[in-house]
């Protein structure tokens, strides 16, 4: 069985600066795959060019059976791959709700879509109760709530995350966190960008390392955890 | 160093190649303006009256006027041979009625050695810039529509102190204080108006001519129910009609082009305003009544000369101007230029005549073209044409017309005396 | 002073004109950051798109008939130059420095304006358009005009119409989404290509509305109509508060009532007795702004947002 | 976006890194490789004889084509080009002695060349059949030029073309949109895409190992033949023989960026850089001796005029990206103020005269005072409010100075009237109005004003170079980069902004203060936002972006393009304008960086380019947007 998303040799360039260097991973379905590194590593890159943002100069990105470099990100969106932004990217003049119908832009079964706001508002409770206020009046971690309720309401196959605890209290981080745990436990294929290696690791299936548009080192999550040279890196023990 | 003899030959090379374009460029003057035969020798000498006027944008129609004006009368000229042995041609410029590039297009029209002399420009505020230019140059320069009388008075002309600044500068169209004091005479004496309210566009012929009125009017005993200015290319004047309802005024006295008063008259009797707009030459024009419509009815305006259609010689000016299928608006300053176009064809030959038939060099002909300009005496197509000392026109004839059924009609023709 | 309502009412009349076309600003400027120039040409060439269908028509037919033809044909004009600009002159752009749109927008407007006036025939003079009729209604010591009456009936039908699609529809919040944060839009599955498209056409069409209800007021139009009456609308569409179109309308209104209260009553303030009329009136429009500017820097009904970026 | 430090000065990285494939050398023409040259010499040559000969048998076309035995008008164009097309290609093929003139030995100068007199050629033949109606009225001579200059050009394109890189066979299209699924459309656009040729990054010899009176020499010729080539062109005195030298003009230029000869030459006056400026100067000031003519002479000060308040809106725009609509206002400052205190009798001060220096440094003064008047309040607000502020400012300026005559206001300005008469300046007792014998030179007027205005040209330059160069030059550059980053590096935003208005301001006031005087008048009407001929604040902004932003000599290109295209251009009349307007859409969508980029412009400009922007764009453009807005 082919993978559910298949990146192949992706090279990624800012004019003539080349960002992302050639990189090739896979995430099967079900599986929860992280990309860690530091800053400037290229992770967010990537993101932004498997949902079409960028486009690559070279490579060869397949999801689901299809070739994706052609395809415009809202066409992307449509075969099932969603993508939640790096710094939440929430309409903050729009209302929670109509935030999350805007992550439902493309469905058109309209009870479909009223079960899943619900259950999104199941999902992150704090969201339901402010229903109708501007989006941009929330904090930090509800935001990120909402922006990953929102890239759900789309049904993915595939869900992109980028940079999720970014700037966020650890009691956020921690209910972040667990989110991510329960939407693998019901079945969501994830592809999580993080720099807290640690709580990325914790949960991932597999995890690459990347550094300087590469990718450095490959495995389950739990091997790099145990990883020498990935603990003194990017776990900070020396 | 190897290269130092080369690169010597280069540089001899290119300058030598460089040297025979400029060769080349001088004797391609030659030609190009020798084209009907060598000047000065032979029997027949091509001569250019230069032309000064916005001939693109938004005063084309009227500049355009100025043109082909000129044109038809250097037409007329060549195929009447009005001078003997002479070829008369036309060099029209474009100033765009900005200052700055008239002045480029005076200081083009002087260092063309085949240009005896100009007519133009259209806008007062670039006949500033250009009348030094030519003065300094020699070079004859009529206008057929500036009307501010600083041009040729001097700044405290309205105290009676003139002093002519340019012997150059010459003009076929008479000066706002003839107009203006005219118009308030007949609102005020022939109509009867006694509360008048004054607008102007601002711009340097609107706001003479309506100042000359104000003064004039109110020195008969009129009252001045008002006055503002508004701003060419503005289109609303719902705000000042509502004003000039309130002040109770039985005229509105327009400086300014037609461009604005046929909105403003449109506007007027929208709003219940029944009184009669009246302006001077810059909207004597069909096009004011064609797009003012019915609103036009009643207004007036006054206009130099006497009546174009009167003259045989005016009818023969329209038709020529009708059958080339020239573009532009001859009506208000065609036949001027026309009439300074040919006293500038008749001042070379007197200038001709008196040096035995031949003309003289060039710097010496456009001095002495001055002097036979000024003395200028003939019957043009819009009436007298001859120069007081400050190079007014003397033809101080004017004319007010009124819209009836739908076309100008001289009410009144008579001469203005301050 | 019994004429300040009939001079509200002027404002008001000017101020739905000004407000009409602010739209198509601000509603592109809030998808794009584009300040389009050329939009008061967008306006112009709507007027002359539809006197050009007046004029096929048969002579003497009535106004009222013809209307809805003339804003069709309006609209058509007008909603495709909007749409072709988008299309071939802004979006190579995009990605351009501000400026680069910009002095694109600046030749754009000065190569319709020149078009109509070299090839429209007989377009180097003011046009002749039809009107509703001259004669005025009394509404107490108001007289208002049946022009006026369609201008301010077009404006509110706009206004509602535009309020209700852009609240309602799927378009309306794709449309928000992507003036808000375009890249997150198109990860909603947004065609934001397909909504600035939108955003055009949309200002195009009441801009052609904005054009016919001018040559119905004035009985005229011509080639250069767009400049003054576009560069009002800008000012109108900061002055409400760009990107808002609520905002645009009331920028409109207030930047109207604004230049008829000035050409009637600043004279009227001792000491500025020369400092006021129509003559002033752009300067006090202009001071209007600044000085509103100054106290509210995101205009009467913007919401103040951090800069992106 | 966020990770990649994007305004990083670009090392020229080594080809390959971006592209798989290396550059090739790859003719259009397949012609074995002997056969194109001869081809090539053949065509030079036989184009050359055919310029002594006669192409027309009437006299008719301008310039007289019918003589035989020595060349005139367009066959001298012709002449040139063939001439230089045949050094060039000497050099290219390694002649000894001729090499340097191709100092990458690319054979592309060859073909531009050939392109240039085949297209200066053709447009000759093709103009006097189409004047004088029909191919009948050509003469051997001009079968003659046409065919030579044809094979001419056929043999550059059998040459090995140094050209782009092929594309990857299975390269995505992504700006062609919905077309990039079209199969001819592909085609066509990859083929253009192969077509485009590549000589920037050929290697050449380093001139600095030339000795050094070689390399004042070259400044030296460079300068002289500059002024040449530009006088020439002015003095083409009918439309066909512009063309002619434009078509030339541009395609030789264009051969000599391709043999590298600009880069070795932007390298020796970059070692040479006070003799480089000297030599730029005396060229300058030879201008009105060469070309001695009053008409060009006024010409010329316009151009310096407008040109200095372009400087001025540089240092606004380019440098520190603020975003001014009203600039024109500024001059109009000067200008007014200048005549004010200029002695003339329609002035409210009509008995002060104040010296040249002094009306100078007043009117700059008064352009500060409104510089800081305007900025301080706005210049916290968002760019793109700055943009409809500073348009509102020119309209108040316009309507006001148009008002203020006593009657609708303050007797200031004189209204509609404006300030005329005003006397001609006089610097250590020379009369500027008054022309004056050097030799056998007369200078008149506009030449003595012209060299005046060269001087504040020279100062104006100084003043852009010394503050772009120096600490808050580098300030206005952060700001328009990055306001926000920045602010946070301690630069205080709001100065630093301010600093900018106030300095391009009274730069501009200083331009306005000759201006005035050149025209004997000042009157309200130019100095608005848009109009048929400079000045004008659009036409300044054009001038800025058409000759490239945050550069010295662009502006002043610019503006030298604004007044003499359309002087000599004249036969486009009413479609002037409209053609303007297209020039202006034209460049700003293929060459947005401007005529003479800068360096760091342009990466800017083209970044996106390599990342193919189609979907990519919107996102970048409101990045953009905020780095030269807030």
């Amino acid at each position: 069985m082919t993978a559910l998303l298949e990146v192949e040799d992706l090279r990624v360039a800012y004019g003539k600066i080349e960002a992302v260097k050639g990189i090739s991973f896979s995430v099967e379905a079900g599986q929860v795959v992280t990309l860690i590194g530091t800053n400037g590593a290229g992770k967010t890159t990537t993101l932004r060019t498997l949902s079409g943002l960028l486009k690559p100069i070279g490579g060869r990105v397949t999801f689901d059976g299809k070739v994706l470099s052609r395809i415009p990100p809202h066409k992307i969106v449509s075969l099932g791959l969603a993508h939640s932004p790096e710094g939440r990217h929430i309409f903050p003049r729009l209302t929670i709700e109509q935030n999350l119908l805007l992550g439902a832009f493309l469905r058109r079964d309209s009870a479909g879509i009223t079960r899943d706001v619900e259950r999104a508002y199941e999902l992150f409770p704090i969201l339901g109760e402010r229903r109708k206020q501007a989006a941009g009046t929330l904090s930090g971690g509800e935001q990120q709530m909402l922006a990953m309720g929102r890239a759900l309401m789309s049904q993915p196959k595939l869900l992109m995350l980028d940079e999720p605890s970014m700037g966020l209290s650890p009691i956020m981080m921690q209910k972040i966190m667990s989110t991510i745990v329960e939407l693998r436990s019901q079945g969501t294929t994830i592809l999580l960008v993080e720099q807290n290696a640690q709580a990325a690791l914790s949960l991932a299936d597999h995890a690459h390392v990347m550094e300087i548009g590469t990718i450095k080192l490959s495995g389950t999550g739990q091997d790099l955890l145990h990883d020498e040279g990935v603990r003194k890196t990017y776990l900070g023990e020396d | 160093m190897r290269h130092r003899s080369l690169l010597l030959l280069t540089t001899v090379l290119t300058t030598g190649a460089l040297t025979l374009t400029a060769c080349g460029s001088r004797s391609d003057d030659g030609k190009k303006s020798g084209d009907d035969g060598s000047s000065g020798t032979g029997s027949n000498i091509t001569l250019t009256i230069g032309v000064d006027a916005p001939l693109t944008g938004q005063n084309s129609a009227t500049g355009l006027g100025l043109q082909y004006g000129t044109q038809i009368a250097v037409d007329d000229a060549n195929s009447k041979k009005l001078v003997p042995g002479v070829t008369f041609k036309v060099k029209a410029l474009d100033d765009k009625a900005l200052p700055a590039t008239g002045q480029q297009n005076a200081t083009a029209l002087v260092q063309d050695s085949n240009v005896i002399a100009t007519v133009g420009p259209l806008n007062s505020g670039v006949a500033e810039s250009m009348q030094q230019v030519f003065a300094t140059a020699n070079m004859v320069e009529i206008s057929p529509a500036n009307t501010n009388p600083d041009l040729t008075q001097g700044k405290d002309w309205a105290s009676g102190k003139k002093v002519r600044p340019f012997k150059t500068y010459f003009r076929t169209a008479t000066t706002d204080a003839n107009q203006g004091g005219f118009a308030a005479d007949y609102a005020y004496n022939t109509l009867k108006k006694k509360n008048v309210f004054v607008v102007d566009d601002k711009q340097a012929y609107g706001a003479g001519l309506a100042a000359i009125f104000k003064g004039k009017f109110a020195s008969l005993g009129g009252k001045i129910a008002g006055t503002d200015h508004v701003n060419t290319g503005d289109t609303d004047y719902s705000a000042l009609v509502t004003k000039i309802k309130q002040s109770h005024a039985d005229m509105l006295y327009y400086g300014g082009q037609y461009d604005e008063s046929e909105l403003i008259t449109k506007q007027l009797k929208a709003g219940g305003v029944n009184i009669p707009l009246m302006g001077g030459d810059g909207m004597y024009s069909d096009t004011y009544i064609k797009t003012a419509g019915k609103a036009a009815t009643g207004d007036l305006a006054t206009s130099v000369g006497v009546p174009v259609s009167t003259l045989p010689a005016a009818q023969n000016f329209i038709k020529a101007y009708k059958a080339k299928g020239y573009p532009g608006d001859y009506g208000t300053y065609g036949g001027y230029s026309y009439d300074a176009a040919t006293a500038i064809i008749n001042a070379v030959k007197t200038v001709m005549d008196a040096n035995g038939g031949k003309l003289p060099a060039m710097n010496d002909a456009r001095a002495k073209l001055v002097d036979a300009v000024q003395k200028t005496d003939f019957d043009g197509i819009a009436g007298h044409v001859s120069f007081d000392q400050y190079g007014d026109t003397t033809n101080k004839q004017l004319t007010v017309y009124q819209v009836k059924n739908g076309a100008w009609t001289a009410v009144k023709s008579g001469v203005y005396s301050g | 002073m019994h004429t300040l309502p009939q001079q509200l009412a002027n404002g008001l009349f000017l101020g739905s004109m000004y407000g009409l076309i602010a739209i198509g600003y601000t509603m592109v400027y809030g998808i794009v950051q584009l300040i389009n120039f050329a939009h008061g040409e967008i306006f112009m060439t709507g007027a002359f798109g539809a006197l050009t269908v007046w004029n096929c028509l048969p002579d003497g037919m009535n106004i009222w008939a013809a209307l809805p033809l003339m804003l069709i044909g309006g609209a058509i004009v007008s909603v495709l130059i909007a749409v072709g600009a988008e299309r071939f002159a802004y979006r190579p752009l995009r990605g351009a420095p501000r400026l680069a749109p910009l002095i694109t927008a600046i030749g754009l407007s000065l190569a319709l304006q020149q078009a109509i006036f070299v090839w429209y025939p007989g377009a180097d003079n003011a046009k002749d358009f039809p009107q509703l009729g001259t004669h005025p209604y009394h509404l107490g010591s108001i007289a208002i005009q049946r022009n006026d009456i369609f201008l301010v009936a077009a404006a509110v039908v706009c206004m509602v119409g535009l309020a209700a699609f852009v609240r309602t529809s799927r378009t309306g919040r794709a449309m928000q989404a992507t003036a808000q944060d375009p890249d997150t839009a198109q990860l909603m599955g947004i065609d934001t290509n397909r909504i600035i498209v939108i955003a055009f056409a949309i200002g195009g069409l009441f801009a052609a509305v904005a054009g016919v209800a001018f040559g119905l007021k004035y009985g005229q139009i011509t080639y250069n109509m767009g400049f003054q009456a576009g560069l009002k609308a800008f000012t109108a569409a900061v002055l409400g508060g760009i990107g808002n179109i609520y905002g645009a309308m009331l920028g409109g209104l207030v930047l109207g009532i604004a230049e008829a209260c000035a050409t009637a009553y600043i004279a009227n303030i001792p000491g500025m007795h020369q400092l006021g009329g129509q003559g002033w009136a752009n300067v006090w429009a202009f001071v209007l702004l600044i000085v509103v500017l100054l106290v509210r820097p995101q205009g009467l009904l913007g919401e103040r947002v951090a800069d992106r970026a | 976006m966020t990770d990649i430090p994007l305004t990083e000065p670009l090392q020229p990285t080594p080809l390959g890194t971006t592209h798989p494939d290396a550059a090739r050398s790859d003719s259009f023409v397949t012609l074995p490789p002997g056969v194109a040259r001869i081809a090539t010499l053949v065509g030079v040559a036989g184009t050359i004889v055919s310029t002594f000969m006669s192409w027309t048998y009437t006299s008719a076309f301008p310039g007289d084509l019918t003589v035989n035995g020595y060349p005139g008008g367009l066959q001298v164009l012709t002449l040139i080009g063939a001439i230089l097309t045949g050094l060039v290609a000497l050099g290219a093929f390694g002649v000894k002695g001729l090499t340097w003139l191709v100092p990458n030995r690319s054979p592309n100068a060859v073909l531009l060349l050939a392109a240039g007199t085949f297209a200066t050629t053709w447009y000759a033949v093709i103009a006097i059949a189409q004047e004088l109606g029909g191919l009948a009225n050509l003469n051997p001579g001009g079968f003659v030029a046409a065919v030579a200059s044809l094979v001419l050009l056929v043999g550059t394109l059998g040459l090995p073309i140094d050209r782009q890189p092929l594309d990857p066979s299975g390269a995505e299209y992504y700006e062609l949109g919905r077309l990039s699924e079209n199969g001819p459309a592909r085609g066509t656009y990859r083929w253009l895409r192969q077509a485009r040729l590549n000589h920037g990054e050929l290697p050449v010899p380093d001139p600095a190992r030339a000795p050094a009176w070689v390399q004042y020499l070259t400044i030296v010729v460079v300068a002289a033949a500059g002024v040449k080539v530009l006088t020439y062109g002015l003095a083409t005195g009918y439309t066909e023989l512009f063309i002619g030298y434009l078509i030339l003009v541009v395609f030789t230029l264009w051969a000599f960026i391709a043999a590298g000869l600009t880069r070795q030459f932007s390298k020796i006056t970059a070692d040479h850089r006070p003799f480089a400026a000297l030599m730029g100067v005396v060229a300058a000031v030879a201008y009105p001796f060469v070309q001695n003519n009053e008409h060009w002479a006024n010409l010329g000060v316009n151009i310096l005029i407008f040109g200095t308040v372009a400087l001025g809106l540089n240092i606004v725009v380019g440098l520190t990206g603020l975003l001014d609509l009203g600039y024109v206002a500024f001059l109009g400052v000067g200008a007014y103020a200048a005549a004010l205190v200029s002695g003339s009798q329609y002035s409210i001060w009509s008995g002060v005269e104040f010296p040249f220096w002094a009306a100078a440094l007043t009117g700059m003064a008064a352009s500060l005072v409104f510089g800081v008047l305007i900025g301080a309040p706005t210049l916290r607000l968002r760019g793109d409010y700055l943009a409809i502020v500073t348009l509102g400012f020119g309209e108040i300026f316009r309507i006001a100075v148009n008002n203020l005559d006593g009657v609708s206001g303050p007797k200031v300005t004189n209204g509609p009237n404006g300030i005329s008469q005003i006397p001609d300046l006089s610097v250590f007792g020379y009369n500027l109005g008054d022309p004056h014998q050097f030799g056998s030179i007369t200078l008149g007027r506009f030449a003595n004003y012209y060299l005046l205005m060269l001087v504040i040209t020279v100062i104006v330059v100084l003043v852009f170079t010394r503050a772009s160069d120096s600490r808050i030059g580098r300030s206005w550059i952060a700001i328009r980069e990055d306001e926000t980053a920045a602010t946070a590096m301690g630069i205080n935003g709001f100065r630093v902004k301010l600093i900018a208005f106030a300095l391009g301001a009274s730069l501009a006031g200083l331009a306005g203060t000759v201006s005035a005087h050149v025209t004997y008048s000042v009157v309200p009407n130019p100095y608005q936002f848009s109009g048929a001929a400079p000045p004008n604040s659009a036409f300044l902004l054009a001038a800025v972006v058409l000759g490239g932003m945050g550069t010295v000599s662009g502006p002043v290109l610019g503006a030298a393009l604004l007044y003499i295209v359309p002087e000599k251009l004249g036969f486009l009349q009413r479609y002037e304008l409209f053609a303007f307007g297209v020039t202006l859409i034209l460049i700003m969508r293929f060459r947005p960086e401007g005529i003479i980029p800068n360096r760091r412009r342009k990466l800017e400009f083209h970044q996106d380019e390599a990342l193919l922007p189609a979907q990519q764009a919107l996102g970048d453009g409101t990045a953009a947007l905020g780095k030269a807005g807030a």
